[in-house]
This record gives structure tokens, sequence and C-alpha cells, in this order.
């Protein structure tokens, strides 16, 4: 008796990718430096020269920590000749933070990502939300980047990263173009009344049923998903600048309506804002050399 | 071998690990009754007066699967495993159950208990909640007088004054040692750990208060030489509810930090006050359960209770507070806003976290670390 | 197919009048001098009347109602209680009060919303549940940041159901008398106003008449068909939740008695399609009435349930198990003293109160209910939004099935709607109606 | 000849009964077009058993998008029933002496108390999905396993760790940490069916647990999940053959005696 199947498309699936940025040769640099972010979901390696980005990459958090560690690491310098083994000083942040064996220390991305967006964006920034795979950080900073206090979503996951990856699912649209995708409605649909994934994915279906198109009900997911990460940021205090880094923040679906409904318009990214733990882990890993060598 | 302070503390564990056992051994031993009890509202003075051995339900950190029948989850997981613990047949020994009124969830595990797990004797004590006004302490001692009475009709057996002021004793004495203890906190580095000062309340709870007064005892006099190293100086309080989560108080000092002082039910709030002596004993008795420091059930128009908190956070010099709310716990959940308003107005930064049937400590050390960075500021890396 | 006829409530226009009026009134008090204060529907609402007929009330719980009926407020609401730090597992009443206060807005049974929140010049409270004495007391917080010090009084009635109360229990009224009395003093004290006993007499003997007026109004629902369905009776019974001391509302209960006691006679039905009756318990999800709609398409009508009969309405159980609306008592209360012991004694009676303390009573008193409203079936809601009403609700399903009464229990949330899930529940309920042999009736 | 079509969550199933035997199985993802995704499997069931619409006298449809092809060509279902009174009469079809209906599907666990293959009484799961097939095949790849493989490894797990499953995506996160903190595969499976089965044992203890209990649905086809679920119920449970197509042929059942 032959049962039909049919094939899924893995629509969740972001693209892996990595980059050397500078072409500075570090052969003659002083310290050399890696944060190395182990989320939930993505990880980030971050190598820096002399306290500038030198080359990262960006990968799918696997099964053992240790091995995407080593992993994401390698890849991030593949084509350069500069190895793990030459660098002065590793710290690693994220989830499986304690996990990158070749780390001295490890710093939570709270902190790091504050010290990140500090060098990313300059230090104007104030707030900094970050909206990881599985949280969302509502975070205070000083111009130095140092965290004055800080928020994260309670224990239901939803309308993070991690969300979004099933909803990109349930939807069938590439998770790279939910976003795109949710602002091309006309109208702002009422925002799905609970984005616990599995609610809202039993509550979407029945939209799409009755005929809504996948535009308005992806616009009504990203707009619940928008109001839960406000209702974040008004607890820990919003101020000026605002700048969002984490996976989450190339998703102009989330962000425009961030910007809408606070009106308050983030800074542009000078560069991937997904590496902001990476660089401010990268970062706090010269700081931590230059004490051991006792040079501040 | 280990030096006496640490069998001390060995000893409040092991009385902990093994509460239900010491219970039925304590029985055959004395041959008398023991009663369990759900709130720190009920007064103990009266059941030792009766050499009854009381001692608190408390929970096993384990999802509480097999009450759904009796009651709907939106009540906190602490009622519903507790009374897990009854369905499950870990409170066989218990001869009576007894709830002193406070929360309407403790107030339905003990009627479930009441009503589907075999048990002798049950009472439910009406606590007054308007503990701020001048009518609670008469209405009180009326209504410990119907309890008392109750208790003597079912052992057969008369409740003296002298059985009252024996009962009244040993619980002041119970209460004043570990406040004496707990003032070794204040000092820095503090001289127990949070964790060791959980387990000598919560091991209180559930023993022969005299065997414990004995054990408190000793340790008084080996505290002064004790010399605990701490790799860092932060200086935590906590507060919410009942907290009985070893686990979590272990894992945030294996981070560092210390729990120098807490506002629990299971802690500092159970043994913080003492009975006044009064002729009349259970108007003094009444006195102590309507002036104590309160659960946020009783705790309107004024909120007392935070004023406290406040004070015990400046009297041990804390950097900042961890506070926990059992998921669904309306009384303590109402307070949050203003409890973190008022310790911020003397400087001390509070962090939230919710506390669920078990504590996903994946989820929560990150916010915890990242709460002691805050609290350090990482200085040296700026 | 049988059709009962059936025609619209007469004094609806009436009912919908008072209840917009008494928010307006409460609104424009100031305006005519008079005074303002907040509480619960279950407060002692005739005692701060002694003050003068110039005092407005607004009680909590309907108007935290009135709020989820509008669910983009409510939303509002709800984001901002969680923007300042509360828990959005707390009562949903409270939760759309305070966040009214938060927003500085103030909504109109019609939706229109207002600007400025009227703050109240006092606080006259009870403590019925574990949020109520508290909720009161955060809106004191929150006034004092937005607008002023409201002085507040909350009186503790925790002192168990009078059916296990015997003679010399005595002392449990008078532990509430006396909070009361205390509480007069306090009013003149905060109001500078001289206090008037007859008034109070006055007060708590429409609040005696009402509340029993009430239980008769129901009393007439156990008629086959039922003249009125709950979702009627939820825009009826809410006179008492938010002005049972008023005359107003003894002179509309009368009304309405003697009109439903006419469409008994004549026979009129509120669902002309009538098959099949159940009761519901706790507050329905107000953002969704529309269920009971969706029920009559099965032939289904709710006729009531323990909480709208028994939140304002005053009933008797009597030990044969039959449950019968409380009479008055015999004389009108002449003192002050007689005045606070006779609405003590009879508040303390409050059906709603019993189960607060001993699932078993309510059980059997909705057991009772379904014999003699001739009722098929319960739809238990277990209401998120209220632990108050929800509690030892697990305890009363078991009680009613082993009593062999078909219960379907469905969660939701009187105030949230974030926790109610109207298509999952409806299907639920379809299967339900199918297991108890329903079929859809053709439209 | 009757046929019983199960439109759930995530597939569509389609039984086809002749004078009480099954002649035909079928099932297949469901797509938007609940319609289409429907017809394409009973055409599939159709051309297994080499009939055509017009040899089959009625077809009841059920699941949660039964309503979806009610009066609709090309099936034209002649009646919708609710998946618990499908999931009861299919029960009682291939087990008789069946009591107990636990019936765990993709977004959906559900309990149904049965006497003589009629409903007594059910629960089913509120809005979480975490006693689901959902939450496994979350899981799962969190776990970087295959949904298949998950059953058989937590099998080989000895040791029991408890996890708070109330929330799928956070679950998955907890696994996340699990994963990190060095636990094996093998004993997160574990713990991820223990927290299913505990799930779907509170909910169904509501309901109260008599024998013969019967395991159907989607999720009866995951090896790991029997033991805990026995184990925290204390009783045993049968697993009938084709568990997933147990709703659709309570549907064609009840098809074949449209005067039940």
């Amino acid at each position: 008796m032959e049962q039909a199947e049919v094939k899924t498309q893995e629509y969740w699936r972001w693209p892996e990718y990595r980059m050397t940025v500078s072409g500075k040769d570090w052969h003659n640099a002083s310290v050399m430096t890696a944060g190395v972010d182990i989320g939930s979901v993505g990880s980030k390696a971050a190598v820096l020269v002399d306290g500038e980005l030198y080359a990262y990459a960006v990968m799918r958090t696997g099964g053992v920590s240790e091995d995407t560690a080593v992993k994401v690491t390698t890849w991030a310098l593949e084509g350069t000749d500069l190895e793990i083994g030459k660098l002065h000083y590793v710290v690693g942040t994220g989830y499986g933070r304690v996990n990158v064996p070749f780390a001295k220390k490890s710093i939570t991305e709270i902190a790091c990502h504050a010290r990140g967006a500090n060098y990313i964006y300059g230090p104007t920034v104030r707030t900094v939300l970050d909206i990881g795979g599985q949280d969302c950080k509502a975070i205070r900073c000083d111009e130095k980047g140092k965290v004055l206090s800080f928020l994260m979503n309670d224990k239901c996951a939803a309308g993070t990263g991690r969300g979004l990856e099933v909803f990109a699912d349930l939807i069938s649209v590439p998770i790279q173009e939910l976003g795109k995708v949710s602002l091309s409605v006309d109208q702002e649909p009422p925002p799905v009344s609970n984005i616990c994934v599995i609610f809202a994915k039993a509550e979407s279906l029945s939209l799409l049923r009755q005929g809504w198109s996948k535009e308005k009900v992806a616009a009504a997911y990203h707009a619940a998903m928008a109001d839960r990460i406000i209702d974040l940021l008004t607890r820990v205090g919003i101020e000026k600048d605002f700048v969002i880094t984490g996976g989450v923040a190339k998703n102009i679906g989330v962000v425009q309506r961030l910007e809408r409904i606070l009106k308050i318009k983030p800074l542009e990214p000078k560069m991937d804002p997904i590496l902001a733990g990476a660089l401010g882990a990268g970062l706090f890993a010269k700081a931590l050399y230059e004490k051991e060598q006792g040079l501040r | 071998m280990f030096p006496l302070i640490e069998e001390i503390f060995a000893q409040f564990r092991e009385w902990i690990d093994d509460r239900h056992e010491y219970a039925g051994t304590w029985k055959e031993k004395t041959g008398n009754n023991v009663i369990g009890y759900l709130c720190t509202y009920v007064p103990e003075e009266i059941l030792y007066a009766a050499d009854i051995l009381p001692v608190r339900v408390l929970g096993s950190h384990e999802p509480p699967t097999i009450t759904e029948p009796y009651i709907f989850a939106m009540y906190c997981h602490f009622c519903r495993d507790c009374l897990a613990q009854g369905l499950k047949g870990k409170f066989n020994y218990l001869d009576g159950i007894v709830e002193g009124q406070s929360c309407i969830h403790l107030r339905q595990a003990f009627n479930a208990w009441r009503l589907h797990i075999p048990i002798e004797y049950a009472y439910y004590i009406y606590v007054p909640h308007g503990v701020q006004t001048q009518r609670a302490i008469p209405y009180f001692t009326k209504e410990l007088a119907k309890f008392k009475q109750s208790v003597e009709k079912w052992t057969g057996k008369a409740i003296t004054n002298e059985d009252l002021d024996k009962g009244i004793q040993i619980l002041n004495r119970n209460r004043e040692l570990m406040r004496k203890i707990t003032e070794y906190r204040k000092v820095n580095p503090p001289k127990i750990t949070g964790l060791e000062a959980m387990e000598m309340t919560l091991s209180s709870q559930v023993v022969d208060k005299r065997e414990h007064n004995e054990m408190l005892e000793q340790l008084l006099q080996e505290l002064p030489n004790r010399k605990l190293n701490r790799q860092s100086n932060i200086r935590l309080m906590i507060i919410g509810s009942e907290d009985d989560d070893r686990v979590f108080m272990k894992n945030v000092e294996n981070l560092g930090a210390t729990f120098v002082v807490d506002e629990h039910c299971t802690g500092t709030r159970y043994y913080w006050d003492n009975v006044k002596p009064r002729e009349d004993r259970l108007e003094a008795i009444a006195e102590r359960y309507v002036n104590r420091v309160p659960c946020p059930s009783k705790d309107w128009p004024e909120l007392t209770r935070i004023q406290h908190a406040v004070n015990l956070a400046k009297e041990y010099n804390v950097n900042g507070a961890l506070v926990i709310q059992n998921k669904f716990c309306d009384p303590h959940g109402i307070e949050i806003p203003p409890l973190k308003e008022a310790l911020a107005q003397i400087g001390v930064q509070t962090y939230p976290l919710e506390f669920d049937v078990t504590v996903p400590w994946g989820q929560f050390r990150t916010r915890v670390e990242a709460f002691l960075e805050t609290l350090t500021g990482l200085e040296e890396l700026f | 197919m049988k059709e009962y006829p059936t025609e619209p409530l007469k004094c609806w226009e009436q009912a919908k009048n008072l209840r917009k009026n008494y928010y307006e009134d409460y609104l424009r008090a100031h305006e005519k001098g008079g005074l303002r204060w907040a509480g619960g529907a279950w407060s002692f609402s005739g005692i701060p009347a002694g003050l003068g007929e110039d005092v407005y009330c607004i009680t909590g719980e309907p108007y935290g109602a009135t709020v989820a009926f509008f669910k983009d407020f409510a939303a509002k609401c709800h984001d901002a209680t969680e923007a300042a730090g509360f828990p959005r597992t707390l009562c949903a009443y409270m939760r759309n009060y305070w966040g009214s206060i938060l927003l500085d807005k103030y909504i109109l049974t019609d939706g229109t919303v207002v600007d400025g929140y009227p703050a109240p010049d006092f606080i006259w409270q009870d403590h019925i549940c574990c949020s109520h004495g508290k909720w009161y007391q955060l809106v004191k917080w929150l006034e004092k940041k937005r607008s002023k010090e409201v002085p507040m009084y909350c009186v503790d009635v925790s002192v168990g159901y009078p059916s296990d109360f015997s003679p010399e229990e005595d002392y449990k009224v008078d532990y509430i008398v006396g909070q009361l009395n205390d509480g007069i003093e306090w009013l003149e004290k905060v109001t500078g106003r001289k206090y008037n006993d007859a008034l109070l007499c006055d007060a708590v003997w429409n609040e005696i008449k009402a509340t029993s007026l009430w239980a008769e109004i129901c009393a007439l629902n156990q008629a086959v068909p039922a003249p009125l369905d709950e979702k009627t009776m939820y825009s009826l019974y809410v006179m008492g939740t938010l002005m049972k001391h008023r005359p107003e509302c003894v002179a509309f209960y009368e009304t309405l008695r003697d009109e439903v006691k006419d469409r008994v006679k004549r026979g009129i039905a509120a669902v002309s399609t009538e098959r099949f009756r159940v009761i519901t318990d706790t507050q329905p999800p107000w953002g969704f009435l529309k269920i009971f709609r969706e029920m009559e398409k099965y032939g289904v009508v709710s006729v009531g349930s323990l909480y709208t009969y028994g939140l304002i309405g005053m009933w008797q159980y009597q030990l044969e198990g039959t449950w019968t609306p409380k009479p008055v008592p015999p004389k009108k209360p002449q003192t002050r003293e007689e005045a606070l012991q006779a609405i003590v004694r009879w508040t303390l009676h409050k059906p709603e109160w019993a189960h607060f303390y001993q699932p078993e009573l309510k059980t059997k008193m909705m057991d009772s209910i379904v014999k003699q409203w001739k009722v098929n079936a319960v739809l238990l809601h277990y209401n998120r939004g209220c632990e108050g009403l929800s509690v030892h609700i697990a305890e009363n399903r078991l009680g009613l099935i082993s009593a062999g009464i078909p219960v379907f229990p469905f969660e939701g949330n009187m105030g949230d709607e974030r926790d109610f899930d109207l298509a999952g529940t409806m299907s639920r309920l379809t299967a339900f109606f199918e297991s108890v042999g329903l079929k859809k009736l053709k439209e | 000849m009757t046929a019983g079509v199960d439109v759930g969550a995530k597939f569509a199933k389609v039984v086809i009964l002749k004078d009480g035997q099954v002649i035909a199985r079928a099932k297949a993802l469901v797509g938007f077009d609940l319609l289409k995704s429907a017809s394409d499997v009973f055409e599939i069931a159709l051309k297994d058993a080499g009939l055509s619409r017009n040899d089959i006298q009625r077809v009841v449809a059920t699941g949660m998008g039964g309503n979806a092809i009610l009066q609709k060509p090309p099936i034209n279902a002649d009646e919708a029933v609710s998946v618990i009174v499908a999931g009861a009469a299919g029960a009682y079809q291939v087990v008789p002496s069946v009591r107990t209906v636990i019936d765990v599907g993709a977004e959906e666990g559900r309990g149904i108390k049965v006497e003589g293959g009629k409903v007594k009484d059910f629960v089913i799961n509120e809005r979480c999905a975490a006693g689901a097939g959902t939450f496994i095949e979350a899981m799962a790849r969190a776990l970087e396993v295959k949904v298949e493989d998950m059953g058989q490894m937590s099998l080989k797990s000895v040791n029991a760790i408890p996890m708070n499953a109330q929330c799928c995506v956070f679950a998955e996160s907890e696994v996340v940490s699990l994963i990190h903190s060095k636990v094996s595969k093998e004993d997160v499976s574990r713990a991820i069916h223990d927290a299913i089965a505990g799930r779907i044992s509170s909910m169904v203890l509501r309901i109260g647990v008599e024998k013969d209990v019967v395991l159907i649905g989607g999720c009866a086809l995951n090896a790991g999940f029997l033991p805990p679920l026995e184990k925290e119920l204390h009783t045993s449970i049968i697993v009938p053959e084709f568990p997933e197509f147990v709703s659709a042929l309570g549907a064609a059942v009840i098809a074949a005696n449209p005067t039940r």
C-alpha cells in the first residue's frame, strides 16, 4: 500500500557566511584577539587585529558548542594565514560562552552587545535592543558602552529569531524575505492576539484559511512581535541614540514597525549588526590581554 | 574529619533531604501526632503546646502533573507541588493538615488535601487579612481559642497556659537564635552563605525545634571563628514569596556573589518576630501573627513589607537584589513595581526573575551573570 | 421544528441609560460639588451613602469588564501595565483598571474614551480575594504619582461562609461590624462631612431589597422556555454590581421582575430555538460574548450561572437541597448598629462567598441549579483572569461529573483576550455538543 | 463502501472501507488549500483501491479542516464530525474493549473517555502544543537529529532529567542549554519525551484513565513516547496498527452507519 509524502523546503534556514574585512597584515600587528558568540541559534566569530575587525564568520549553532566554536572561528580565519593558536586572547559569549574551548574568559552577551554596539555605532548609543535567537534584550548603556541596566524577555521565547524561523516555515516564506513580505500590505492588520509560537501558528493558520494573504498574516505576526519588544523597551526606558543588534536587526518588518511606534529612528549600522556580541567580546579580549601584559 | 561547623550545616541539609523519614521516626519515638501546615500563618506555638510536631509542607520542584484534576494550572506551582507530594503519598505519616489563611492558592491545596487524601484531622484557621486594623487582634484571639478547642477535642488533652508558655518558649528561642545567626551575614565577607541560611530556615520548618535549637546554639558558638572565602564581594539580597530552591541559590553563589539577606517566608520573614508575653497567652500569639512581617496578601492599605525589605537592604548593605516572582502569585506580583522603586531610591538595583515549576538555569544563568556584571560594571575593561 | 415566540425586553433602554448615567455621574460628580469614591462591586457600598445624596462611586470589576469589552482599549491597558513592570498573570480587571489610570484615559459604556482619568476622592474597598485590597492599594500608589494622595479604607471580610457559623461565632460578624464602625469615623475624617445614619439605613435597606429582587428574577428563569438568556442577564445583573444600594436599582429590578413574570406567563422565550439548557460558571470572556450566539445555532441556551445568579442575588440554601431567593428581613434597620449588623449578616450570605471556602458547597448549589432550572449541561469557564472566582473550579468539575452532569470546561480570560482562543474553543465546544448528541440546526 | 477523510493540522489521511474492511489508506502533508490537499490524497486512495468517487456511498470528514471539504467537489463529503467523535469510533473499531483514547497529533493532544464507541467525556490541550508532534519536531531540529530517530535514541538513555515544557520554543532553548551543558543526545531526547508524556498524562488524568487505553495519532508512531506515558499513567497502553489513520477510520465507520 503506497503512501504519498510531500517534500518540504526549509524556509527557516538562513545563509551562513564569512568575510575578511581589512587587507591589513596581521604580522606586524601587536594584539590579535577574537570574540566567539555561541548563540542558541546562530554562532559568530569576530577576529580583531589591534582592536579592528579583521575577519568574521556567521553560522548555525550545532549540537555540540565546542565544535561549533572551533568551526566558526576557523572559518572566519579561512583564507588568512592566521590561526586560532596565534590569537593572543579569546573571549566567549552568548548562550554557549562557557563552551568555547580556546577562550580564556567568558562574558555575557548583554555586556558584549553593549560594548559591540558602542564600537559599531559610536559613543552616542544609549539604548541597545538585541533580538537574538531565543532572547530579546533591552540594554541601557553609557558613552563607553558600559551596561547601566537591562531587561530580557520572560521565559517564553515567542517573537524572537527562533519564533521567526518557525513562522517562516509556517507560511512558507524564506526567512530573509519575511520582513519585506510583512510590509507589503496596504493597511496594517490587527496583531495576532498571541505570539506564543504554537498559538500564533494555530491562529495564523486559521487566518490563512479564512483567506488572509501570507503578507497580511506576516504583517499581523510582525506587529505582535513589535508590540512585545516595545513592552520590554518601555520597561527598561528608551533613550536616544537607539540601535538594534542581532540577527533580527536585518528584518525590516520588525525594525520599521518599531520605528513607526516608538517614533525613534534606530541608527544605521556601519557593519553587520549580528556581529555586535562577538565584536564586544573581541574588544574585551583586547582589554583583558593588555591587562594581562600590564599594558593598562 | 569535618570541622564541627560543617557538620552542623550537613545536619541541616540531611534534615531537609530526609524530612519524611525524620517525621516518621519522631512519631514512633514520641508516639505523638504530626501535623502538616501549608502557610507560616499557622500558629505553631499552639501545636507545640499540644505536643504535636508541625512540619511545613514543601514541594519537590518536579512538574506537578498529577494535580491537574484538582487545581487549575493557573494557580501557583508551589500550591500544586505541595498537593502533588500529598497525592504521591510522601506525607502519609501526617495525622492532620492545617492551613492558616493567607492566599487562595494554598487554600486550594488545603481543600484538595482534605477532600482527596485520607487524613484524620483537617482545620482551616481564618487568620484575619486586615492585620493593619485595630480589630484584628481581638478577632484573631477568638479564632485561636476556637482552634485550640478543636485541637483539644481531637487529642483529648487540655492545653494549659503552661503548655502554651512551653510552645511560645520553643518558637521564640528558635527565632531568636536564627536572628542572631543572621547577624553574621552583615560582616564582609559574610560568615554564612545564602544557601546555608536557607537550609537553616528550611530545616527549622520540618524538624522538632528543640533539636534544631541545640544545633543553632552550637552554630552560634562556632560562627565567630569561621572564615568564608568568597572570590567576589558582591552582596546580594533575594526577595519573593515561598522559595526553597536550593539549586538556584547554589548556582548563583557559584557565580561568585553571596546572598547576605532575604525576604521570604522560607527565610527571615519566618523568624523575624517573637511572641511578646501577655497574661492572655492566645492574645499574645494573636498579636505576634497580626504584627509579624506580613505576607503581601495581608499587607494593605500600607506597603509595610516593602519598607521592611528596604531596611534589610540597608542594614545588610546589599549591592543588588534578585526579585523572584512565583508565577501566578498575585500578592507578590502586585508589589514588584513599588518594591523595585523603593529599592532604587536607596541605590539598590533589582532584577526580576519569574520562577515556575522548575528553574531553567540555562536561561537564568545569563540574566544573573549579566546582572552581576552590571553591578560591578566590569570597570577594569573600560 | 418547534419555535418559541420571542420579543425584546421592554426595559432594555432603561437599563442602558442607568449604566450610561452611572459612569457619567461619576465623571461629573465634582461639577455638582459631589464626592467620588472608588471600590469593588462587593464592597459595602451602602456605607459611604451616609455621607450624602451627592456621593458617586465607580466599582472596579464592572469597569474592568467594560474595558475588556472594547478589545483595542483593553490591549493598550495591558501593554501599559506590563510596561510598568506588572506581571501579565495578575487579575485582568485589575490590570485593565490600572492601565486606564496609567494611560490617563477613562472609557464610557459606549466606547467613548475620555482624556484624563477621574481620580476618586477616597477609596472604599473590601478584601475578598488575594487581589482586592492590593488592587486599590496600587491604585493609591499610581494616583499619587499621577494626580494626588487618595486616602484608602479597606474592610476585611475573610471570616468564612455563614454555613459554618454557630451562634457563638458572632465574633466573626462583630469583627466586620467593628471595621465598618471605624470606617464611618474614617469617612467623616477624610471627607470632613457629618455622617447621616438615616441615609445609611435607607442605603442598606435598598441593597437588601435589590439583591433579593435579583434572586427572584433569576428564579423566574426556571421556566421553559427561559424568559432570559445569560448574555442578556449580563446587562441586567450589572446594575447590582454598580449601585446595589441605590433606589434606582431597586426600582429597576421591580420593573424587570414584573416584565419577566409576564414573559413567563405568555411563554415568551429569550431564544426561540431553545432545545438544550446549560449554565456557565465565572465571568465570561467579555470580548467574545458571540460564543453565546454560536451556541444558539445548536439550540443551546445558557439560562444563567451561579455567578450571574449569586454575585448579586441573595439566596438561601435549604437543607433538602433546594435553592431559593433569601427573603427580606421583617423590618428595616433604624439605627447605625442595626444597619451595620443587618448588612454584614446579609452580605456574608452571598453564595459567591461559599466557593471561596468550600468547593463542596458550591458544587451542591450548582447541582441544585441544574435540577431546579432544568439544565442539561454545565460549561465551566476556567478563567485565567480571575483567581478569586476560578478558585476550586477543578473540584466543582469533579463534583458535578460524579453527580452525573455533563461538564465542558474551557480555558479563557474575562479581561485579557490574549488568553482566549476563540477558534479552538468553538471547535472543542462543537465536539462537546456532538458528544451529547446535538446537531447544528438548519439556518 | 465508505470513506473517512481526516484533515489534520499537518497531514490529511484517507481510509476507504468495504464492509468493515480497510481496502485503502493514504496520507499526505496538508498545504494551505485544504480542499486541494485533501482531494489529492483522496485520489491516491481511490487509485490504490482501483475505485472512483461514485463507488463510494458516503464520505465523512473529520479533523481540524474537516469542514473545508463538506459538500465541496471533488470529494463532496456528506457530513463532518469532530475528531473526538471520529477518534472514539475509530479506536472502538480497532480495539472494542477501549475505554480511554489518547490521541496525540501534530498540534493537539486529546483524551477521550469511550463507552461502546460513544464519547463519555473528553479533554483537549488548550493553548499550548508542548504535548504534541510539532514540539518533537522543533526539538529534533534543535538536537540536529531526525524526528524518526529521536524515539529510539531516547530509549537508550539511562538518566531522567526533569524539563520544563511550558512553551515549545522555550523548551527548545532549554534543550539547547542541556546540549551546551554536555548532556548526551540520548538523555535529552528522553527528557523531551518525558516532558511530553508528562504533559499529555496530566491532561488525560483530568478525565480519568480506565483500561483499555489506546494511543492513536501521529505521535503513536514514535517509539520513545509510549514508555514514559505508560509510566506516568501507571497502565499499559495499546498502540494499534496505523495509529495515525484511526480517526479517518472512525469517520469511515460513521459513514457506514448514518443512523448511529
